[in-house]
């Protein structure tokens, strides 16, 4: 049994990735979506703290988001895996849930 | 409990009043309590804001929809977990939060508190064992 | 397996009615089945027929007419939140005294039970907001 | 004093549109001018004469539409991003070919322009947004 | 010459009350209106910060917002001042420009 | 400088595409520049990701309205302030940035960067000698 979360917001703006981290468990996924995608990012005032959970939970990024907002892949958390809109489908079918953090 | 009834879990992660979302998060609870599902509500980050007693919305031309989760108990809604650690990052402790109770039909109708100040570990876990999840 | 999608947000303004969109399609073309889309808060303001986007941008309104259409997905647009927001169709504003309305084909106005009913009906809910 | 106002979110969903109402009518009172409000983004929301709030709410665009008749104040919605989200006129509804239109009384749609018009011809500029 | 900010989101979701906090000048006002009025919470795990700025920076919340959200006057963070919506006009008036922390 | 001249900043400090306040923005500015007023953009917080190169928006099926910031030196909208703390907290230098240009009619229509990265301290002294800030 297990959650798929879905984080739309730029951790820089609001405080709403790391809410979701602190309540993910062992086997969830989290998959950074729209403005989310910018969580994603290495080399930030942030990174650490997401790729310190790569391994427990782990990390998907909407590819389509990442392209339209010009940053390369190669950018992106060593641990974190890119999915398109097929492959978000399939994370949704193989979690018991979806939690939104909206 | 039968296969048709699903677990279901209202997370409320935002303020009143600045935004919309927890009236219209309460009007989806009040609709659905007609389903006879098992259902919970969650506070956790700003929405721990939307349990504070003593909204006065008068000044701001708006109504003031705090009494409604009061009213909650009635609708067979009875557990409403708050997390300590929303709580306490924002100064706030349960003597803050207005007092919501419901009759408990299995205790002689016995007057209880609604509103279980859980920790973030617990409230992960109860979101961990939900059919479906509504964000507001 | 029957996913249920929920968006929340309005059109332009946020890329929720985008995500949700782009997420159906791709669900429906692996082979699931997405019976339902429910609209709430700004979400209900994806159904009305009025809005004229720039030429060079897409009409996510039409998109989603054209989904329903295409694939049957029942589109229902919360009966509380359009009032507050004022979308409108025909019988609505004829008991509202209302002198006209403004809701796309394809789209159908209704009560948040429709919401529940398709949480419970489902197997999955994916929810697109803010 | 000149005051010039911008509303950039939708009614009821944000309490935007509400905290320049109060704050508008406190300026007014307090015996400055307000002579124009602009609303964009979402804020053009606000100008549809088909919302039907629950009756113990505030009517929002009940309440603007007031202010403009008690004191003249010129309520503009801004026509591009009035365009995208389905806010018309009779006269942009005839222009677009759509067979209805939504504007109440008291606001008028014209362009950006008038906004940085607002901003040259006023003393301050308060805007109220997301 | 000095600015009037206006900050209306909850520090606790979102970074704009701290950004806004970073770009503010000796002389300058803070108004924190709507959700914006939870940064005048005393006690809570921002209220250092914010009252780091009392003084170089004067800080002023909606009172009728606060009341809406039923936090008690006696609550706020010592040296903020509480005004209605006259009191905003006054501000907007009395400051050269205004700036919204959107 | 005519006194019915007044100093314009656009204030951005939002990502591209999650909401449409980028778009809009660029917008008002496009529009605002046929009033011959004094006008600077700045980027700030998120608004820094706005002009990230390479955006390509085909797969999320909404317009790419980036290649529209090289555009305003047409328009005479030479100032583009970028924080230089918002760029490192997020990772990104100037190099992540697309170049923008504009003419220099003072300097024999010389070629010039309109990108000006400038420090949260130059960027506060900067929003602080406006006259009108519109903020997105």
């Amino acid at each position: 049994m297990s959650t798929l979360h879905t984080v739309n917001k730029s951790p820089f703006e609001t405080r709403t990735l790391e809410s979701c981290l602190a309540h993910c468990r062992p086997g969830d996924a989290v998959l950074m979506i729209e403005d989310g995608v910018y969580g994603a990012l290495s080399g930030t005032a942030l990174s650490d703290r997401v790729a310190a959970k790569a391994g427990a939970v782990k990390l998907y990024v909407l590819t389509p988001d990442i392209a339209a907002r010009g940053l390369p892949e190669d950018r992106m958390i060593a641990g974190v895996t890119g999915v398109d809109y097929r492959g978000f489908v399939d994370l949704v079918a193989e979690h018991d849930r979806t939690q939104a953090w909206l | 409990m039968s296969e048709d009834v699903k677990k279901f879990l209202y997370v409320n992660r935002k303020a009143p009043y600045g935004t919309i979302y927890a009236l219209e998060a309460l009007e989806v609870v009040l609709i659905g309590a007609a389903f006879d599902q098992d259902v919970s509500l969650a506070f956790l980050d700003d929405g721990v804001f939307q349990l504070t007693s003593g909204q006065d919305t008068a000044a701001i031309g708006v109504k003031n929809f705090s009494p409604t989760f009061r009213a909650l108990g009635d609708y067979e809604v009875t557990r409403l977990y708050v997390e300590r650690e929303s709580l306490e990052e924002r100064g706030l402790s349960a003597e803050d939060l207005q007092e919501i109770t419901y009759e408990d039909e299995d205790d002689d109708w016995a007057e209880k508190p609604s509103i279980r100040v859980v920790s973030r570990e617990e409230m992960a876990a109860i979101m961990a064992e939900q059919d479906v999840i509504l964000s507001f | 397996m029957k996913i249920g999608v929920v968006v929340s947000e309005g059109p332009y303004t946020h890329q929720a009615a985008d995500s949700a969109y782009n997420f159906v399609r791709a669900a429906l073309a692996a082979g699931h089945e997405v019976p339902r889309v429910f609209f709430y808060h700004d979400g209900v303001n994806v159904s009305t027929r009025l809005s004229v986007p720039p030429q060079d941008e897409r009409n996510i309104q039409e998109n989603w007419t054209a989904l329903a259409a295409e694939h049957g997905t029942d589109l229902v647009v919360c009966i509380a939140a359009a009032q507050r927001r004022g979308l409108l169709d025909a019988n609505e504003a004829k008991r509202q005294g209302k002198d006209a309305d403004n809701i796309a084909e394809g789209f159908r106005i209704s009560g948040l039970g429709q919401l529940i009913e398709m949480a419970i009906q489902t197997d999955r809910l994916v929810m697109f907001g803010d």
